[in-house]
């Protein structure tokens, strides 16, 4: 794509992307970052990653944003005006952004100060879903397996600490 | 076509904006988005590299963040369900029985 | 290795200390015995080691010798010279009798007590006869603990600050000393051999400055125990504290640690940064001696006294280490033995009316040798041998350490000697006025005189104090061929000429025949300095 | 003077081991009373035998010769060796005799004296361990065993001296009599290592009087001075002198036998007969020489103005003793070895009468020692009052007496040696010995008793275990000068040669005998003047000493606060001292060194508690730490 | 076309995930918690023969990503050693704080699985995956006791900082991905050489040193340490202090001293600097502390601390002075736990020092033994601490870094400051606390008792151990 393209795509994760961070509403920041995913999506798929970018989309946009709504809506969370009220105090939140500010200037300023030479042109089926299987099921087998563990231990803690209080 | 650099820069940025979230978002539901979004910062590294690299291992890599990107929300937000049972509230700054 | 002795006379008090754990709480007679019997086993055992030991090498004895960290070149190896010889004995002799004076003096926790006594008897035994520095260390710590618990728990009022300042101090100079070590064998290791045996660490080749900071490591590990002034301050309190088998011990033994280290490992290892530092430590040890002496007299405790003295006794034998020369470094061994017996005795004089009036106040006492007779006695004797009366022990030690000294630093010496005066202020003052003088407490009228088991205590003491003072040519023939081995260590590049002891006054008279040896002596200190 | 025959025996040791033998009799056997009194003096009385019978082999050997015993090797250390060795000389031959005879006679006396006191048994051991000690000092034949007995002697002293310890001043006087001696033994043995090291050769260093005499030509000419002058401050402290006399006269705290012993006839004079036994060193060096001479003759003239006005016998007597000493030293600083010793000796004979008699008269008069409460005794106890009377007479140097032939054979060198100025004070010294001896004697023994009537009327004459030693000695005053007559008389100065292998012949210079008789008048003249004024004083107008007082009150207060010297070193010494001491331990060690130690331990401690409120337990908080971390290694990372 | 797949090398991983699987089910009908304490007691110990019998063996899966060397097996068997005494610690008290049983023993089991993942992995993804199934196991244990807001919070911050640090990790691995195009050790190792670009590799090696610095609790990442151990059920503590900093250690090292062991000179300042800032931090703070669990604590960060001394000397010295002390750390902190865990009683956990007045003659096992683990923890001889230490400061000392070991020692001092107050208090003060006699807690008494014995052991006989450390950390390919 065209740095044309790319400039609009960054502004609106950039911006998408600190509505996540600064809107008083939780709602509000889940439908940000929801959109800041679906932008991510489409960045995979300018970078030749369309398996990801639709796993991305079912996944993330799709599995966990609902489950984040699922939860606020449980516990039935609107913007309580806690966020007014900022805690911390002035001090922590200036540093807060310093320090976040400083990390992504130095990280940026690495970056674009390393030389990439121009990237092959990649492989017929790059990012497809045969080659990323293929490399998850041959290259990657122990650790996709692991995952399953994982998933596991996820389901069973979910239910360990979110049942009902027993007795 | 952009250089790898300005995604690697892109991603920099919004790792650091999701950082930010993490500290100073009061809702720990809020919070735990800040860090969905540090991961997906990480992810566009991954895919920018694979890119520049031409090899397939860094969007194998990101099915994988995701994977535990998912189990993670998962734990988390059922420990805050597990919390919030004891102590309605889902505000950071009021966890703090435990200091000094 | 066909002997075992010296790991018999180590190792039989810690398993006496676990048997006494086996003895039922509710029988503390029985643990008491059980002590006493291992403790006087282990007396026995090293009185063969006496008997079998030559007095005509300066060989290690009784050499025992077994891997134990092979990786990493540590051994476990015993062995005794003439120096190491008499401070085992010392341990051994005083053990049981601290253990027997505590029979009355230890009442609750009897048998825990008696473990952490055995314990730390092992411990001090071990580090004296510990050829491999590693092993030391071990033991070297290992006293710290027993120790530790004695005050902590068996102890007065302020017992935990003075238990806890006891071990931190120790452990902090020690800690350092442990990195020394280490350092050490790193740097020997690059010759090939990596050993922690000192008999092969003699003489590791060490640039000036390494050497020096090595020496300040171990030196201050060891100037706190000791302890030279200012490192001092932990003892008062210890001494105060304890009980009087710690203090005993403590005072009787574990002082002698500090001075032990600095001849077998600080100074023979370090010789150049040795005599480089020479002229501070023999600064420091005459403003011990002086320090020690003021500060003793003004104390208005009895313990606290006795602990200053220490101070002061222990400047001595420091000045006589740090002559470097064999009458010195004789004086100052047999000045650790004396100090061992008469300040070991005068803690248990004190323990003895403390068990009756609970004060230690001199100001509570005053005329009680019309009550107290044989008490009174014994006390006089204890008292002049460390003022160092000829006769008893304590003079021989001194003159020894004055002779060697003078020949090696005269300023010092001139200013040391002023601590026979001072000395004999403050324990003829002390005396004075707990003795003699009119009964002013009727409290002290009726109390009870020296009961069997204190005689049989002190007796032993008492004796020894005028042998050594009569007769200390066996003690002296049997150290002499060590303490020249050392000295000859230590003067280096002096030769053996100097190093046989046969100092100034000959080593440059076969450089330069008639020479008025005064220039000689002179030469010598300028050389040292 | 070294070289000379050495005749090995193997009986020297018994002389110091009989006492020895009794002082342990003593504490063992301590409840029997009767045992102990007669075991003690025979302690002694044998060992006087045996030095008696040493003394005759000495006699038959060639002038010179020694017997020596040596026992066993004591200290030996690398070069350094001390041999537990005895020897008699001409030297010791003399103190032996003194030590052992006198010391015999005292025994003998304090049976009687002590006989009322509960703790007798006590006495006669510290007695017999202080004739041991005394014993071990005088046959010495190694320095380092002399410096045994030397402190032994100190150690006995101090207890005789508390011996009564209910009593807290006599307590301190005998501390103080210990720590002032310290004071001179710390010069001692200074003196003693300077010199073993500077006469150190061949790779030997030893204190063998031999060795000593045989290499004291290594020593430099300042060495010489140096151990000269550090071997005096010992002499001061032992025997004292100046500065370091006053533990003396308190010492007469302790009973009186002990003050005749001790502080008169034996002890006082180790100083004397170490300077004479170690005259090689000072011979090499004049000026400690003349120092030695000042330090005796000041000594002399300040303690008989003293004694001038005490009112308490046995202070008159230590300040006389004080005086004598110091004419002694002046004998030794003039070079006159022999004739200090021979002083040693007449002085022993009279003055040890003088304390016993003293003795027996506060023993008749129920413990008074003050002579404004005496008088009269002349009929009341007639034999002390007699031998008193010879004690008086030779001290005071009657022509004939004991006292008259060693005083002015002192002086006599004095002058010989061009020491005029020192003649005159020794002269002047003898006037007023004269003059205080007789004020003693008329004040105790003539006028009319004042003592209360209860003491008065059971004053009586003590029993004979107490005055035949009394006669004894007084024979003794009397004929015991006859040794050392001058120059041409019969047999002349018999004592000093016998003595001369040792202490060599001290020249009289160019004067010969005439002066030495002509200066006896002078000094015999100056004596009568004396004695006659306090006949004067004290018997004819015993109003005329008040109105004295009272005309010279100054001069009368300064003497009789003794020219407050006590108070003067107890605010120039004592007291700075525990000052100090006090300020090191409160100040310096507890506040300084201690406040140190514990304040790094505090600050850790304070630290920990400070920092451990960063933990606020603000998740968040957390994580900007952490992102300050992260960011710090980043940083670390993008510019190295 | 899967490819062929060497079961040894993944067997112990299989052994005990599937154990946790079927403590899982088995869960699920039996509730008697005894029993399936023993089932996890008896599977982890057939594991631990299992895998004991592999000693020797060499092997490597999935194309080296997993291998089975010495250094994995030493770090397996310890780990499930660490997990058995840890199982013999809980079963008294997962029915008295009503956890769970089949669930608890099923995390444990899935922690250790991640942690034996982490040991042998030799590929970041791997090692990233094994320290997420450990870390999540474990947020979850930490809010196990879901009833105590304490455990709640302990999870919460646990959890939130643990994702924190999960991007900084991901974001590390991404930039060395990016700079070597790989994420295997071996490779990565051979890519230092030359054609990478330096200030991305070392940008994502520091990203790396922010992640496990946060799971060893080394400052100024530990800030989680002190709430989580003293929020979380005590066994959990005792897992995560123990088990969590050892598994971490495992990957920290394998990854430093094998895969950037050519950049040593670049990060050594780095852990240098930690090293400094963990060990003062945690021993001064710890002076600071009242309640037990904290301040173990900040000992344990302390300990970490030592431990990143013996990392920054490197080479194989390093390497295997590290592996030593975690194996001394091992024995006597467990025991420290334990100890806690035995004072503590249903309802009253007596978690404040001065709880502990008067315990060491009242009950003297525990005295005894409490004694010889805080004198290990201060490194006095002969016992297991101090042979740890001597191990490590050598390492500094012969590779020349003689400030740190200097600094080392002078803050064990400090340490003996808080761990011997323990002492005094339990020792030389009156208390009243009574503890529940060891025959109604076997299980636990006789983990206590085995720690102690180890702790004895390796300090009086260091030499078998430490040539164990040493082979095994060589043995790595």
């Amino acid at each position: 794509m065209g740095p044309v393209t790319f400039a609009v795509l960054a502004t609106a994760l950039v911006v998408s992307a600190l509505t996540v961070v600064v809107h008083p509403s939780p709602v509000k920041s889940a439908m940000a970052l929801v959109v800041t995913l679906f932008l991510l999506a489409v960045v995979f798929v300018f970078l030749g990653a369309h398996m990801i970018a639709a796993l991305q989309v079912i996944v993330y946009a799709g599995a966990i944003m609902v489950l984040f709504l699922f939860v606020i809506m449980l516990l039935n969370l609107s913007d309580d005006g806690a966020e007014a009220r900022h805690q911390g105090g002035a001090l922590f939140r200036l540093g807060a952004w310093i320090g976040g500010g400083v990390l992504a200037v130095e990280l940026a300023a690495l970056f674009l100060r390393v030389p990439f030479p121009a990237p092959a042109t990649p492989p017929a089926g790059y990012g497809g879903a045969e080659a990323v299987a293929t490399a998850l099921f041959v290259d990657y087998l122990l650790p996709f397996e692991l995952t399953s563990i994982l998933l596991l231990v996820a389901i069973v803690g979910a239910v360990v600490l979110a049942q009902r209080r027993a007795a | 076509m952009v250089p790898t650099s300005w995604y690697l820069a892109l991603s920099a940025v919004l790792f650091a904006i999701g950082a930010i979230g993490v500290l100073v978002r009061r809702n720990i539901i809020v919070v735990f988005m800040a860090i969905e979004l540090m991961l997906n910062a990480v992810n566009l590294t991954f895919v920018a590299f694979a890119r520049q690299l031409g090899t397939i291992d860094g969007q194998v890599i990101v099915f994988f963040v995701m994977t535990v990107a998912a189990a993670e929300a998962a734990v988390g937000l059922a420990i805050i369900i597990a919390a919030f049972r004891n102590r309605p509230t889902v505000n950071a700054d009021e966890l703090a029985v435990l200091r000094w | 290795m066909g002997n075992v002795l010296l790991s018999l006379i180590v190792w039989t008090p810690l398993v006496g200390a676990l048997l006494v754990l086996l003895v039922p709480r509710d029988q503390p007679d029985g643990a008491r015995r059980a002590a006493l019997a291992f403790s006087l086993v282990t007396f026995l055992l090293s009185l063969a080691l006496w008997a079998g030991f030559r007095v005509d090498t300066a060989e290690f004895q009784w050499v025992e010798q077994a891997a134990w960290v092979p990786s990493f070149g540590i051994q476990y190896i015993l062995g005794v010279d003439g120096v190491s010889l008499f401070l085992v004995l010392l341990t051994t002799f005083l053990t049981p009798l601290v253990v027997l004076f505590s029979f009355g003096d230890i009442t609750n926790r009897v048998k825990e007590y008696f473990f952490f006594l055995l314990l730390l008897e092992t411990g001090m035994l071990g580090a004296f006869v510990a050829l491999d520095l590693f092993l030391f260390y071990v033991f070297w710590e290992l006293m710290l603990i027993p120790m530790y618990f004695i005050i902590g728990v068996w102890g007065g009022a302020r017992r935990i600050y003075a238990s806890l300042k006891f071990l931190i101090y120790t452990l902090t100079a020690s800690l350092l000393m442990l990195v020394a070590i280490l350092y050490l064998v790193s740097v020997h290791a690059r010759t090939g051999a990596v050993t922690f045996d000192v008999r092969q660490l003699y003489g590791t080749a060490l640039g000036p400055t390494e050497q020096l900071w090595l020496f300040a490591a171990f030196a201050l590990a060891f100037a706190v125990k000791v302890p030279m002034f200012p490192l001092h301050t932990w003892l008062p309190d210890a001494h105060v504290e304890a009980p009087t088998g710690g203090s005993v011990i403590l005072a009787g033994v574990l002082l002698k640690m500090g001075t032990y280290g600095f001849l077998r490992f600080a100074m023979p290892l370090f010789p150049d940064a040795t005599r480089t530092a020479t002229p501070l430590i023999l600064a420091l040890a005459v403003v011990g001696i002086l320090y020690g002496a003021a500060v003793a007299m003004v104390q208005p405790d009895l313990k606290k006294l006795v602990a200053y003295s220490s101070v002061s006794h222990l400047g001595f034998v420091m000045l006589g280490l740090f002559a470097v020369n064999t009458i010195g470094v004789e004086g100052a061994i047999y000045q650790m033995l004396n100090h061992g017996l008469s300040t070991g005795a005068l803690f248990l004089l004190v323990g003895v009316i403390y068990g009756r009036r609970h004060t230690r106040a001199i100001a509570d006492f005053g005329g009680l040798w019309k009550p107290l007779p044989r008490y009174a006695a014994v006390f006089l004797v204890v008292m002049f041998s460390s003022v160092g009366l000829p006769g008893l022990n304590g003079f021989v030690g001194e003159f020894l350490i004055l002779v060697g000294s003078f020949g090696a630093n005269r300023a010092a010496t001139a200013f040391a000697s002023a601590g026979l005066i001072l000395g004999a202020v403050y324990m003829l003052w002390m005396f004075q006025r707990v003795i003699f003088g009119p009964l002013r407490h009727e409290e002290n009228a009726h109390l009870q005189d020296l009961t069997g088991r204190e005689i049989a205590v002190l007796a032993p003491v008492v004796v020894m104090i005028v042998v050594m003072g009569v007769y200390p040519r066996p003690f002296l023939r049997a150290m002499e061929p060590s303490v020249k081995a050392l000295v000859a260590r230590i003067e280096g590049h002096r030769g053996a000429v100097a190093s046989a002891g046969i100092v100034g006054a000959d080593s440059e008279h076969a450089a330069a025949p008639s020479v008025d040896p005064l220039m000689n002596v002179t030469a010598r200190t300028d050389a040292r300095q | 003077m070294h070289g000379g025959e050495i005749i090995p025996t193997s009986t020297l040791w018994l002389i110091p081991a009989l006492p020895f033998a009794g002082f342990l009799l003593a504490i063992i056997f301590g409840n029997a009373r009767r045992l102990v009194t007669l075991a003690a003096p025979a302690a002694v009385g044998v060992a006087f035998a045996v030095a008696l019978a040493a003394v005759l082999t000495l006699l038959r050997a060639p002038a010179g010769a020694r017997l020596v015993d040596d026992v066993y090797p004591w200290i030996v250390a690398g070069p350094f060796r001390a041999d537990v060795a005895f020897r008699i000389d001409a030297l010791s031959a003399v103190m032996v005799l003194i030590v052992t005879g006198v010391g015999f006679l005292i025994h003998v006396y304090s049976v009687g004296y002590m006989a009322h006191d509960e703790s007798l048994p006590r006495f006669f051991a510290y007695l017999n361990l202080f004739m041991f000690a005394m014993l071990l000092l005088v046959l010495a034949d190694n320095l380092v065993v002399l410096f045994v007995g030397w402190e032994g002697v100190g150690l006995c002293s101090y207890l005789l001296i508390g011996f009564w310890y209910e009593k807290d001043e006599n307590a301190a006087a005998g501390k103080k009599a210990f720590v002032v001696n310290r004071i001179g033994d710390m010069g001692f043995v200074l003196g003693l290592l300077l010199l073993a090291w500077s006469t150190a050769a061949n790779g030997a260093l030893s204190l063998d009087i031999a060795h000593v005499e045989e290499h004291v030509h290594a020593l430099a000419p300042a060495t010489a001075t140096a151990v000269a002058l550090l071997l005096l401050v010992g002499a001061a402290g032992k025997s004292a002198q100046l500065p370091l006399y006053v533990w003396l006269p308190d010492a007469m705290a302790g009973p009186t036998p002990v003050s005749a012993l001790i502080h008169a006839a034996t002890m006082v004079t180790a100083g004397i007969y170490m300077i004479a036994r170690l005259h090689v060193v000072f011979v090499a060096s004049p000026f400690a020489l003349e120092v030695v001479a000042i330090v005796g003759a000041a000594t002399a003239l300040f303690a008989a103005t003293i004694a001038l006005v005490q009112t308490d016998v046995k202070k008159v007597l230590a300040y006389s003793t004080v005086s004598q000493l110091g004419f002694m030293v002046l004998a030794l600083g003039v070079g006159a070895f022999a004739s200090a010793i021979f002083h040693v000796m007449t002085h022993a004979f009279f003055k040890a009468l003088l304390f016993l008699g003293a003795g027996s008269v506060i023993h008749g008069m129920s413990g008074e020692q003050d002579v404004s409460q005496m008088g009269g005794l002349r009929q009341k106890m007639p034999v002390t009052w007699w031998t008193f009377l010879v004690g008086t007479l030779a001290i005071a140097g009657a022509p004939g007496f004991a006292g008259f032939f060693s005083k002015d054979e002192i002086l006599a060198h004095a002058w010989g040696t061009g020491h005029y100025a020192l003649w005159a004070v020794g002269a002047f010294t003898a006037a007023l010995t004269a003059f205080y001896m007789f004020r003693l004697l008329f004040l105790t023994f003539f006028g009319e008793l004042r003592a209360a009537p209860e003491v008065a009327h059971h004053v009586h004459e003590s029993p004979p275990v107490m005055t035949v030693p009394l006669v004894i000695l007084a024979a003794l005053s009397i004929v015991g000068g006859w040794v050392g007559l001058p120059e041409g008389w019969l047999w002349g100065p018999a004592f000093g040669r016998f003595l001369a292998p040792v202490t060599g012949h001290p020249d009289l210079g160019e004067h010969g005998a005439g002066v030495e008789t002509a200066l006896m008048l002078v000094t015999t003249l100056l004596a009568v003047g004396g004695a006659t004024l306090a006949y004067v004083f004290y018997v004819r107008m015993p109003g005329l000493p008040q109105i004295l007082a009272w005309r010279l009150k100054p001069a009368y207060e300064l003497l009789v606060g003794k020219y407050w010297i006590d108070e003067f070193y107890d605010a120039l010494v004592v007291r700075p001292y525990v000052a100090l001491s006090n300020f090191l331990w409160r100040i310096v060690d507890q506040t300084m060194i201690d406040g140190a130690v514990n304040g790094v331990a505090t600050a850790v401690v304070v630290n920990g508690q400070l920092w451990r409120y960063v933990q606020d337990g603000n998740v968040q908080h957390y994580a900007l730490v952490f992102l300050g971390g992260a960011i710090a290694l980043v940083s670390y990372c993008l510019v190295r | 076309m899967t490819p062929a797949i060497d079961w040894i090398a993944v067997l112990p991983l299989l052994l005990v995930s599937g154990l946790g699987v079927v403590c899982l089910g088995v869960g699920l009908f039996v509730d008697d918690d005894e029993v399936l304490g023993w089932g996890a007691l008896i599977g982890l110990g057939a594991t631990l023969v299992t895998t004991a019998v592999l000693i020797g063996q060499h092997g490597s899966a999935f194309n080296g990503t997993l291998v089975l060397d010495g250094y994995a097996l030493f770090f397996d068997l310890l780990i499930l050693a660490v997990g058995i005494v840890v199982v013999l610690m809980s079963m008294s008290y997962v029915e008295e704080t009503g956890i769970g049983a089949g669930e608890y023993y099923a995390l444990v089991l899935f922690a250790l699985s991640g942690m034996i993942v982490m040991a042998s992995a030799t590929d970041l993804i791997l090692i990233f995956l094994g320290l997420e199934v450990m870390s999540i196991s474990v947020y979850i244990l930490a809010g196990a006791w879901r009833t105590q807001v304490r455990s709640n919070e302990a999870a919460m911050k646990y959890f939130l900082l643990g994702a924190f640090a999960t991007g900084f990790l991901l974001y590390g691995i991404a930039l060395i991905y990016g700079a070597t195009g790989a994420t295997r050790l071996d490779v990565i190792a051979e890519k230092l050489g030359g054609g990478v670009d330096h200030r991305l590799l070392l940008a994502g090696v520091a990203m790396l040193l922010v992640a496990f610095g946060f799971k060893v609790a080394a400052v100024p990442f530990h800030m989680w340490t002190p709430d989580v151990y003293e929020g979380a059920p005590t066994s959990v503590t005792a897992l995560m202090a123990v088990a969590v900093k050892t598994a971490g250690f495992a990957a920290f090292t394998r990854v430093f001293l094998r895969g950037f062991g050519g950049l040593h000179g670049d990060w050594s300042m780095l852990l240098w600097a930690l090293a400094v800032a963990t060990m003062t931090v945690g021993n001064v703070l710890a002076l600071a502390q009242r309640n037990i669990k904290r301040m173990l604590a900040y000992s344990s960060i302390a300990h970490a601390g030592y431990i990143l001394v013996a990392l920054t000397a490197g080479g194989p010295t390093g390497g295997a002075a590290a592996l030593f002390y975690l194996l001394a750390y091992a024995g006597m902190n467990l025991g420290a736990f334990g100890v806690v865990l035995a004072v503590g009683r249903r309802g009253e956990p007596h978690e404040e020092i001065d709880d502990y007045a008067g315990l060491g003659f009242r009950s003297p096992l525990l005295g005894a033994t409490m004694a010889i683990f805080m004198l290990s923890l201060t490194g006095i001889p002969p016992l297991a601490g101090f042979a740890g230490k001597v191990y490590v400061f050598t390492a500094a000392v012969r590779e020349g870094y003689y400030a740190l070991a200097v600094i080392g020692v002078l803050n064990s001092v400090i340490s003996a400051g808080y761990y011997i107050r323990v002492l005094v208090v339990m020792f030389m003060t009156p208390g009243t606390v009574e503890v529940v006699r060891a025959g109604r807690r076997p299980y636990l008494f006789t983990s206590i008792v085995f720690s102690a014995v180890v702790t004895v052991l390796i300090g009086v006989f260091p030499a078998l151990w430490l040539e164990l450390a040493r082979l095994s950390f060589l043995s790595q390919p």
